[in-house]
């Protein structure tokens, strides 16, 4: 199955891409999404993560066609 | 839309003027209303600021802001909520957010808008990079507590 | 003069608008701001209300408000107040009265805001004389609890 | 000495005037203005007093020339 990832603000600036696409054979956790995505790198602290747009932990485990993002803190208004 | 993200600069009050006339809200039925500005300041942890890009969620944000209005409605006794808020590159004394809530009495049209406010900075994604005087670049790590 | 008591309709976002550009705000100083506005509504108490007077007592009205402002400013981390408040006759749906306060951060812009309309409510001598549907008018009691 | 007195609200509709002179030889105090300037009418309850145009209560004394107002209670806003 394909899984899109996205990055968002600084963590998309040092990764240096917004966007990743996973591809996994069985079910698949977020966690497990961001350690294919960055082969293996350790997730930085206070780190946020949705699927499909909905807060999310790292133990949700991830379906065929779903969007995953990781991202800091939020900062707005 | 009791939600809208622009980005570009808008005039606070002429916005709210015509905002408040696209909702659904009878002239005389409403006695209060309550409105928040968020506007960016040209200095920020002691450094001259001399311009910010927002960035969000195309998607996410707008669900997220809708749900925090549908809450507010749910939790106090409201007529109706607005909230405007600005993505893209942004300049000192611009408006970055702007909030509004009508209701019959003052104090639900107060906590109403607090809510949204408050909610709105640990929820939605927004993230601010701010550009500094010497043209380097850094990201707002953390909102101030409300 | 952050104290002005006016006898005719005032369009808020407007006046908000040439106030605060007459007000002591060098723009991007501050980043908050916080905005009440009281409507007069066309029912009250279960009752059509067809109309309003607001009486006052000139020199103590003002006295008082200035002083309310003061308070705010001595009590709140706020950079400026303001205060509008209607006088005479009312039609429903215009503004009885608006406040507003900028500050560098949102917390002080809704306590400060919220403070002035409650110190006004409880301290300022306004009356309001209701016309009902029959042409027959009464005095308001008392506020709604803020 | 002179002093002026003043009704608002419904106080002044109910006394069926705005305002009055109270003439004293002494001291006095605003209580003893109430009864002087309306004939000893009991003073309603709930009723607020400014001397000068600052809040006052019954028991304060009044100088030559001040200003003192009756009314009900507040409702602005």
């Amino acid at each position: 199955m394909s899984i899109q990832v996205r990055y968002f603000a600084s963590l998309g600036d040092q990764l240096g891409r917004q966007e990743d696409q996973v591809q996994a054979e069985g079910p698949i956790t977020v966690a497990e999404v961001w350690q294919q995505a960055t082969d293996g790198l350790p997730m930085p602290p206070n780190i946020l993560m949705a699927v499909n747009q909905e807060y999310a932990e790292t133990d949700q485990t991830i379906n065929d066609g779903d969007e995953v993002a990781f991202f800091p803190p939020v900062t707005g208004g | 839309m009791p939600v809208i993200i622009v980005n570009q600069t808008f005039e606070p009050w002429s916005e709210l003027q015509q905002q408040t006339q696209a909702l659904s809200l009878r002239p005389g039925s409403y006695g209060a209303s309550n409105i928040f500005l968020g506007t960016m300041r040209d200095f920020n942890e002691g450094d001259d600021v001399q311009a910010m890009t927002l960035e969000h969620y195309p998607g996410m944000t707008e669900k997220h802001l809708e749900a925090i209005i549908e809450e507010a409605k749910s939790q106090f006794d409201i007529d109706e909520a607005l909230i405007i808020h600005r993505v893209g590159p942004i300049q000192p004394a611009e408006t970055i957010v702007l909030t509004a809530v009508w209701s019959a009495h003052r104090k639900a049209a107060f906590d109403a808008n607090r809510f949204l406010m408050e909610e709105l900075k640990h929820r939605a994604p927004f993230w601010k990079q701010e550009t500094l005087q010497n043209g380097s670049t850094r990201w707002v790590e953390k909102n101030t507590p409300g």
